[in-house]
Formats: C-alpha cells, structure tokens, sequence
C-alpha cells in the first residue's frame, strides 16, 4: 500500500503521521505538498492535522481551494480511501466530502488529553481491525472539533451506520458524542483523534495503530475497490 | 473602488459558546443586565470595480468561502469610496 | 513621535528629546563627545536607544551576569549567542533559552504571550536546532478579581495559541500566585531545540560583498522601540505605551522556521551568518552580525519589505514586528535562497552587504541616514556598577521559625490543596498541545517533561522553577534553592541535569535595595550551579517589574535541561501500584517560613529562611539517580511547595493509589517545606537493594494501597484523607476560581 | 430591551493576519481585485435597560472586556427593541 499525505501550509502532524506509517508500520507513505495534481499511484490519502493557512479563518476553509484537494475530491470519488485526521477532518467537511462542519469546543478552549472512544461501527474499511463496541483510549489535540450537523443529517447518519468513533465522556460538545464519521460510500473517514499519535508504548498506548491495520487488511482485499 | 463590510454569524439554532463566555465574564463584571451575547466575524474588504457587479461577486465570496453555509449566515453592505 | 523625526540634531540637543527614548544625558553626551564627536541625527539617535536598552546592552546587569559560572566541557556555545549549546554525544547537541515578556503580556496578554514564544521559538532555529519542546513560567496576582482571572486566561490562551499552531510541543513550565505579581504579572518562555553539531550558526557576517537578506514578515509600526519600553518601569499611564502592542503570526513563523532549517540543512556552503530580529529589530540584528564579525555593513532601507506606508528610517530600524529573521550569504548566491523562501511564499530580500571597515551605514530615499561605528552600538553601551544596598525587609525580619497550629490536620490538607499555588494546573497546561512531534515520553503533570531522541535510546527532561517567597525572605539561598528545585525535578524523571538557563524578574536596578537582591540572587543561582555542575547557558534579563513603584517578589525563573541516557531510566511521580514500599529521601525539619502553609494561615510569608545545604542537596540527587539507573525506583516526586503530604497526596493521585504511612515525625512537619527531599516508591522486590543504597540518607515510611485512602500515623496524631475526594478539590480548585466551564 | 451591534476592529499599524490569509486565499481563488481584507469581531449584545444609560455602559463594556484599547477600536449602534 502507499499512501498520500498532503501537506499544507501549516500542517504540523505530517511528520508525525509519516513517522507512524513508515517507522512503525511499514506502509510506504509520500509527503506531498499543495501543488500535486495527480494521486492515481497512490491506494489512500491520509489528510493529516495541524493548522493550515493558520486556520486564520475557519479550520480547513482555505486548504479545501488547494489543487490538491481537487485531486483528493477525484481520488475520493473513484471509491479510494481518504482519512482525514483533525485539521483533515475539518478540512474534509470544508470541502463537502463529509457532511457537517466541526465547531469551536464548547468551552472555547483548546483540549489536549487522552479521550475515550467506542468504536461504534467496526465494519468500515478503516476499522475492521477493531472489536464492536470496543472502548480505544486516544489523544484529541484541537481546539475547533465539535461537531455540528442537523438533525436530519444526523439520524441519516445513524441509519446509514456512518459513525465510526464516538466519545465516552463527550470533551468539546460534539452533536451525538461523535468523533468520526464515514461518508454514505463508506470510503472517506474523518476523526478529531490522533491515531498517529498512540502507536507506540513508549508515548502512552497503541490504540491508534487499528485504524492505519484496518486500511491495509481491507486494501489487499479486492473487493474495496469494487 | 468599493468598501464591502461583512458580517457572518452563526445561525439561530446553533450554540455560541464564545459568545456565552462573553456573556458570563460581563455578569461577572456585574453587568447583570446583558441578556443575551453573540459573537461573530466582521470583515471589511475593499474591492475594485470589476466584470461582475461587485454585490454579486462579494455574495459569492461569501458562499464560497467567508461563512460556512452549514452553520453560518452571512449579510453585507457595500458603499463606494472615494479613491 | 512623527513630529519628533524632524527634529534637527541642534534641537535633540537642545530639546533632550533623547530622554523619551530611553537615553540619559550622560549616555547622549557620551555619544557626541566620545562616540561620534559629533550630533546624531534622530535616527541615530534611535539607534543607540535601542542598542544601549538594557535589554539589548545589558548594561545595568552585565556586573551580575558575570558572577554566572558558565563553564562546563559539555558547553559548546553559553550566554553571548542566540542561545546556549550543550553537547549531549553522538554529534548531537541541545539547545535552549528562556525569554520574558512580561511588560507586552500586562498590556495585551493574547498577544504578548503568544510573541513570547514567537520570539524564542526563532531564538532556538537561528541557531540551526530544531525546536521540540516548550515550556512557560507564569506568575499572576491572587486569582480572585475578574482582571487577574481574565489576564490569566488569555496569556495561557496566547501561549497555547502560538505553539499549538506551529506545532511544537509545551510539555512544562509552572504557575504560582501572590499579590505582588497583581500589576506585574511574569510571563516566561523557554523553547527547547535539538542539533546536530554540523549544523550549528552564527549569527555573524563575514567577508565583504556578501548579501544580507531579509526574510519573513513585512516591517511594520508595530512594537516601535519595544526595547526600551521593556526596559522602563510601569506605571497606571497607558497611553505611551501602546506602540509596544504586536500580535503574533504562528502561521507565518511556521514557515519561516521550516524555511530557514531547510537553508541551514540544504544550503549549508552558501549561509554565512543568520540571526533572528528581536529586540530592536532590524538595527539590533544587522548591528549584532556585523560586529560580532568585525565587519562594517551598509543597508539601504527602501529594499526593506513593508506594511505600511512612509516609514521612516527610525521607525524601519526600530519596529519589532515579529517573524523576521536576518541572514548573511555568500556574493552570488542570493538566488538560491530567495528559491527556498519562495517555495514557501514568503518574503526574501537583499537590504545591503557587508562592507569593509567597521562603519554601520544606512540609507534611505538615496540619503545617507546614518553611519555610526558597529561596535559602538552593539558593544560599547556604558555598564553600570549599580549601588547595592541590603533591603530593610531583610534586617527585620524575625529570626525564628513560624510555629503553626493545626486544630485539624485532613481539614488542613484538603484546605492546602485548593490553594492556587498548589492546586494542579492540568485545566490550563491540558489547553497546550503537548504530544504533536509525537516525542513526549512525559507529559505536564509530573516534575519534569520528557522528549525523547529519536533513533537513539536517549531522552531530555526539561522543568521550570523558583519560589519568589524563598528570594523575598533571602534573595541568594532562595536563588540556590531555585537551582536546587529544578535540578530535584530533572533527577526525579530519571535524568542528569545538563546545565540552565534563566530569565531575571526583577525591580528597578537603579534603587540600591531591588539590585541587592538581584546580586545576591545571581550569586546563589552561580553556586548552586557549580555545585550541581549545571552551568548556565542562556538567559535573559527583565528589570522594572514595578508597577507605581511596588517591585515583584525577585523571581529568577531557573529553566533545566537533563540527560536521560536509556529510556528505561524515565521515572515518574505517580505511584505505580499497590504493596510498594514508599520513602522520603532527605531530612525533614521543622522549616515553615516562606511556605505554603504560612502563607495559607497567615496571609503573608515572613521570617528568616530556614537552612539549606547544598552538599545535602547534590548527594541525595546523586542516591536517586543512582536507585533509578539500577532500576530500582517505581516512581520519584522531588518535595516543594506544600511539603511532605502535598507530595505523597499528588503521588497517590495519578493512579488513584492509596497509601499506609507511620512516622515518627510531628503531623505538623508533614506541611514544612524543607529542601531536598523526595518521596520514592519501591517495588518488594527491590526494597532490600533500594535500602542498602540509601543507606541512612532515607525514611521508610509505609506501603501503598489498593485503598481509595491516605492514612498516616505520625509521632502526635493519626489523620486520614480520602485520596479521590482530595484529587477532586485539587483537580477542581483552579477552574473554580477561574469560573471554567466544563 | 436594547440590541447593542458592536464592531472590534485592529487599530491601523496593527499586524493583521488573519485578514491576510484571506485576502491572499481570495487571490488564490481569482478574486485578484480584492485590495484588502481585515478580519474583526462583531458581537450583538441583548441589553436590559439598567440604571446607567445605555450607551455610557455599552461604552464601558467595550472598553473593558469586548475590545483590548491598546491595539483595537470599537464602535457600536444600539436600537431599542419591542419586548
Ligand atoms: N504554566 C505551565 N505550563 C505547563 N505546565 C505546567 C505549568 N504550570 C505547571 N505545569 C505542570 O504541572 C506540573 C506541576 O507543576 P509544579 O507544581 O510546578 O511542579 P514542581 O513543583 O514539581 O516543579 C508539572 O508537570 C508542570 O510541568
Ligand atoms: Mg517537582
């Protein structure tokens, strides 16, 4: 599998993200900036976080106008894997691949702790490796992610088995504790948490790593293509 | 040349946190009489006159990227200046 | 001031306009008779201003600084340079510096605590290390007003704001509150960076023709002069001070920062010399690279990128607009750097080159505007041997110990607890990112934060300290003690302290008593330093921290920087189970004065400071460090502020661990604050190996439980704490006061 | 009951980045007549009358919490609302 990490001005987990694919998993992993048209050589996208354009604006509103993310809009809609984690997310949202939009938290603050997450739909391709209902510890790092959609978007939501992560101890306000949803497809992920960052034992847990196992297990298979 | 002011606020049903903090610190500098608090964003762009008619062309700034539509609504004024 | 740059030399003279900027008449007849041996115009005239500011020159505090021991053979660069250089192997270094922006942060706290780590973030990438780590030392007023809570809000909102955003890590610092620090708050950050030693800058420029480059953000009116407004003391008068407001463009630093490593990794032959733009801006940074070089320079001001239009040459020269930086690359090869700042989108401009000769020449609109020798502006300032005089606080003051009396001794502690000082800090460090760079072994909330090394088993621990109380009653133990606390914090985390930097909090120097205390302060800090061998490698220097003339508590904050050399080493201060033998290393007395416990029942903190023993302090660091590298230690919690059961309490809180203690210790010695000491946790299995170590240097005191309860017989009286009731009050104390909401 | 609008902008040698970023996003998206872009804050305050006029508090409230003097200016407009 090799995997397209698009860089934006002022992305700051892509190094991160790159670490956690290359040095843990051994997934071969591009960094790629804003100019890059063309993805076609690459099995998924992964957005990764931080603040692009400073996130002067809203969070993601300026990155989603970047060619890139036209590239990524064409990749998402041959049916390829496209995750985006936090500023990805937001970005995701800007840029109507996923519904909703991700507001400041409701305590205005910024929150950097470790949250608890059900894994609430463990049959999409990025989380297969996941138990149903299994409770995951991983770190959120934003100050704009709560989550905000309608409430006929948000039964659809339910109906269509679209929500992937929900908090246990909802941290920021998000509609329906989410934390990460799915488009209808089924083939573009957005997370507020960090998988990248719990990979490892040593910085507090490995909780993250399903996320990037699921990706891979359901890549060799055919039929996700499909 | 053209002076748009922009203001983008959130739509009515959607809770504004910043704007209820704001809201407590004034009681809390005993201004008990504050009902309510909303905050928004207040842009001022100036603009020269271009092909399209320049109200047109700042609704559609907005729509695309001043106000997330999702969650936002967005009004204008434009008067023109002296240059 | 507009009208002031038309003042022709005669009228400066005449007018002492000079005054306002900062320069005394001694300093302006010094620069006509000595220095140039004839009238400067204004602009010059701006120039010595800003370059003879105690915060670029030092001058009231170079005698002080002196005093420092800075040697060391780990040391590959200390004070002089951006920032300070300590080896630690493997061709690699590490890099850090703290800087105060206290002044900015009482007048726009968002802002000015936010260019606080702007500025020292730069400080650390120029010279060509990569920054990993924050960490922020603040000190408010009681948090009990509406403007104190505010204040403090908004500053860690700025410090959040700006390292959130370019992405590096804030995993430490500290927080205490006292009423001194009401109109002057301290607000201090230290950035951390790793380097490899071929990497290493200078920010010199050498040999003539080469190009001097501008890069990063236009210049603008912001901050115009902010060096010497740093400089001056504080008063209700606001209205002066106001061109001192810059706000802060994380998003633009972050890709100057990138760009700038990128040159200094992938252009290494071309980079000569690269500086970053602080206090006084552009003149300070030209003038610094030039001299420093034994160069001349010659710039010419209308190629400076800017903001606003019809800047004048004092106000180009002057301006403190922030994400600016200065570089100095070779004739011929301005080209391929403009390509790197290009691909980042940011400004790259040649403004001049350097000349021979030692001359500083500036031209604006074809006008020479001034030519004055570099080494007269960036080291020929006057030093001041300011007048010392012991403070009467000090002779005052009573000589025996503060006997509190404890009717309830859980009510005590749970009360204890809540105070601000002591209360956990987590709802306002948990708004800092901690973990981006995905290097954090340990995050806020132990003693020291710990990065580890990539591709190497190695780690750094960091920490921030001091006690203004201990400085108030004794200004040299407390600076020893200062030294002293943030090296127990580096050993508790399993790590050897490497060396230190500082940022000097203190009163006006010109009064005798407030230099007192800075000199003895400096002199404490130097022997602590000598004796832990740490010694210091960067600083910063912030006086006039009065406001209508009430000085701060002398408050040097000591930032450290230790070595962990294997992994396994890293240590933290939660308990880790039930059944450990628990220990406090060190001696406990009955030391009450300057602590947290007189403070809570007293209002005030007074009396003599109790003893300390530096050679005590240097052998129990030495013992832990020892148990720890043998692998014997579950966890270590060095004792401050609050004493003995305020670090067993915080101890048992992580894991939610109770703990089974007896003493022969008087209940009430459980609050002293005595120095030295730590609280250690042993598995059974190595109690007998722990104890043949330590020999008599430590106490056992008991076993942890699986209970929710800390229990605690001592030679007087039994009392007993909830351990998750006293974690809520602690927990919750802070966001109380400073009306969070959840 | 009164509406308060009130409007925080950057004073003029004030850095502003944040309308920077847009403008430049709005080139970037082939709005190149757009000259400039500053981005404020626009708070809509619900007031009760109180014993202070009104605008002397308004006044107040911006000068102590809604605006930071040092570097920002404000103006409001208050219309008086039907219960
Ligand atoms: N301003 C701050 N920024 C980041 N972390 C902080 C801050 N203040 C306190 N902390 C963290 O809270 C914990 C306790 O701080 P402190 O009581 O100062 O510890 P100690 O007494 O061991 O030095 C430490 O991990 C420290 O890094
Ligand atoms: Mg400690």
């Amino acid at each position: 599998m090799k995997v397209a990490i698009p860089v934006f001005p002022g992305s700051n987990c892509d190094e991160d993200l790159y670490h956690a694919l290359w040095d843990i998993l051994q997934i071969t992993a591009d960094l790629l900036p804003v100019t890059v048209t063309n993805l076609s050589q690459y099995d998924a996208v992964i957005l990764p976080g931080g603040f692009s354009y400073g996130d002067y604006l809203r969070s993601g509103a300026i990155a989603r106008f970047t060619p890139i993310m036209a590239a990524v809009k064409d990749f998402a809609s041959t049916g390829k894997p496209v995750v985006g984690i936090c500023n990805g997310f937001q970005i995701l949202t800007e840029a109507g691949l996923l519904p909703g939009a991700l507001r400041a938290n409701q305590s205005s603050r910024f929150i950097c702790q470790n949250s608890e997450l059900q894994v609430t739909n463990n049959q999409t391709i990025f989380s297969t490796a996941y138990q149903p209902q299994e409770h995951i510890k991983l770190p959120i790092a934003h100050g704009e992610g709560n989550y905000y959609c309608d409430l006929t978007t948000l039964a659809e939501l339910r109906a269509q088995k679209q929500i992937v992560f929900e908090y246990v101890d909802n941290p920021n306000g998000s509609v329906g504790n989410i934390a990460g949803i799915v488009n209808r497809r089924g083939n573009v992920l957005g997370m507020m948490p960090h998988p990248e960052r719990a990979v490892e034992v040593l910085l507090g847990g490995t909780d993250g790593l399903g996320v990037f196992t699921s990706l891979l297990a359901n890549n060799q298979r055919e039929d996700v293509h499909a | 040349m053209y002076l748009a002011k922009v203001y983008v606020t959130y739509k009515n049903s959607i809770l504004d946190p910043k704007g209820e903090a704001i809201n407590d610190a004034l009681h809390r500098l005993a201004y008990q009489n504050v009902e309510s608090v909303t905050l928004g964003k207040y842009f001022e762009l100036k603009v020269k006159a271009g092909q399209q008619p320049i109200a047109d062309q700042v609704d559609e700034m907005c729509d695309r990227l001043l106000a997330n539509v999702n969650m936002e609504s967005y009004r204008y004024e434009i008067t023109e200046l002296e240059d | 001031m507009l009208k002031n740059t038309q003042l022709t030399p005669e009228a400066l003279r005449d007018t002492q306009a000079y005054r306002e900027l900062g320069l005394s008449a001694d300093e302006y007849h010094l620069i006509t008779d000595q220095v140039l041996k004839r009238l400067p115009n204004y602009t010059e005239i701006g120039l010595f201003s800003g370059m003879w500011s105690e915060h670029c020159s030092y001058k009231n505090s170079k005698p002080v600084l002196k005093k420092f021991w800075t040697e060391g053979e780990q040391v590959l660069a200390g004070p002089g340079e951006g920032a300070g250089i300590i080896d630690i192997g493997d061709g690699q270094a590490v890099v850090f510096k703290a800087e105060s922006h206290n002044h900015p942060s009482a007048v726009e706290p968002y802002e000015g605590a936010a260019t606080g780590v702007g500025g020292i973030i730069r400080d650390i990438f120029s010279m060509g290390a990569k920054p990993v780590a924050l960490l922020d030392s603040l000190r408010f007023g009681e948090p009990q007003d509406t403007q104190t809570t505010y204040l403090i809000s908004q500053v860690v909102a700025g410090i959040g704001g700006y390292g959130n955003c370019i992405g590096i890590p804030t995993i430490g610092g500290d927080m205490a509150f006292d009423a001194c620090y009401q109109k002057n708050p301290l607000v201090n950050a230290m950035c951390v960076g790793l380097l490899e030693h071929q990497d290493m800058q200078k920010g010199q420029a050498t040999g003539v023709g080469n190009a001097i480059i501008y890069v990063g953000a236009k210049t603008g009116r912001d901050g115009i002069n902010g060096a010497s407004f740093a400089s001056a003391e504080f008063n209700d008068a606001k209205a002066t001070q106001r061109s001192a407001v810059q706000v802060g463009d994380p998003f633009m630093e972050k890709l100057l920062m990138d760009a700038c490593l990128e040159v200094i990794h992938d252009h290494r032959d071309i980079l000569v010399g690269i500086q970053d733009m602080g206090a006084a801006g552009l003149v300070s940074s030209s003038a610094e690279m030039a001299s420093k070089a034994g160069s001349g320079m010659k710039l010419n001001l209308d190629l400076v990128p800017q903001r606003e239009k019809e800047m004048t040459a004092f106000e180009l020269m002057l301006s403190e607009s922030q994400e600016r930086m200065l570089l100095c690359v070779k004739d011929g090869a301005e080209k391929e750097v403009h390509a790197v700042f290009k691909k980042y989108g940011l400004d790259s401009v040649v403004i001049g080159e350097v000349t021979p000769g030692h001359q500083y020449q500036l031209f604006h609109h074809g006008v020479l505007e001034a030519d004055v020798p570099v080494d007269a502006l960036a080291t020929q300032a006057p030093v001041y041997q300011r007048e010392a005089r012991r403070p009467q606080r000090l002779d005052e003051q009573v000589q025996t110990q503060f006997e509190p009396e404890l009717a309830n001794v859980s009510a005590t502690l749970k009360q204890l607890l809540q105070q601000p000082t002591i209360a956990s800090k987590r709802s306002l460090f948990e708004t800092y990112d901690s973990q981006v760079q995905t290097n954090t072994v340990v995050q806020p909330g132990s003693d020291a934060g710990v990065i580890r090394i990539r591709q190497t088993d190695k780690a750094l621990a960091m920490t921030t300290d001091v006690n203004g109380r201990y400085l108030y009653l004794n200004p040299r133990m407390g600076g020893e003690m200062a030294v002293a606390e943030a090296a127990r914090n580096i050993v508790a985390s399993g790590g050897q302290p490497l060396g230190i930097t500082d940022c000097l909090n203190f009163g006006n120097p010109e009064k005798p008593e407030q230099f007192y205390d800075l000199d003895e302060a400096a002199q404490g800090i130097s022997r602590a330093c000598q004796r832990l061998n740490t010694p210091v490698i960067s600083g910063n220097v912030s006086l006039n921290n009065e406001s209508n003339g009430e000085a701060i508590y002398p408050t040097p904050m000591i930032g450290m920087v230790g070595l962990i050399k294997h992994l396994r080493d890293v240590t933290t201060q939660d308990f880790k189970q039930a059944s450990d033998a628990v220990y406090v290393l060190g001696t406990t007395a009955a030391d009450f004065n300057g602590s947290e416990l007189q403070k809570m029942l007293t209002g005030q903190v007074s009396g003599e400071l109790f003893d300390f023993d530096l050679t005590a302090e240097a052998e129990n660091q030495r013992i832990l460090l020892q148990a720890i590298q043998a692998g014997l230690v579950a966890s270590a919690h060095d004792v401050s502020e609050g004493g003995l059961i305020t670090t067993i309490a915080e101890s048992c809180f992580g894991r939610g661990i109770g703990v089974n203690l007896t003493s022969q210790l008087p209940a009430v010695q459980f609050f002293a604050e005595t120095q030295s000491r730590f609280v250690v946790s042993v598995s059974m299995a190595n109690k007998d190996a722990f104890e043949a170590l330590i020999k008599n240097q430590g106490t056992y005191l008991g076993m942890t439980t699986a209970t929710d309860q800390i229990w605690v017989q001592t030679a007087d009286q039994f009392f007993d704490v909830p351990v998750s009731e006293a974690k809520e009050l602690w927990e919750g104390a802070l966001p109380c006061l400073l009306k969070q909401r959840a």
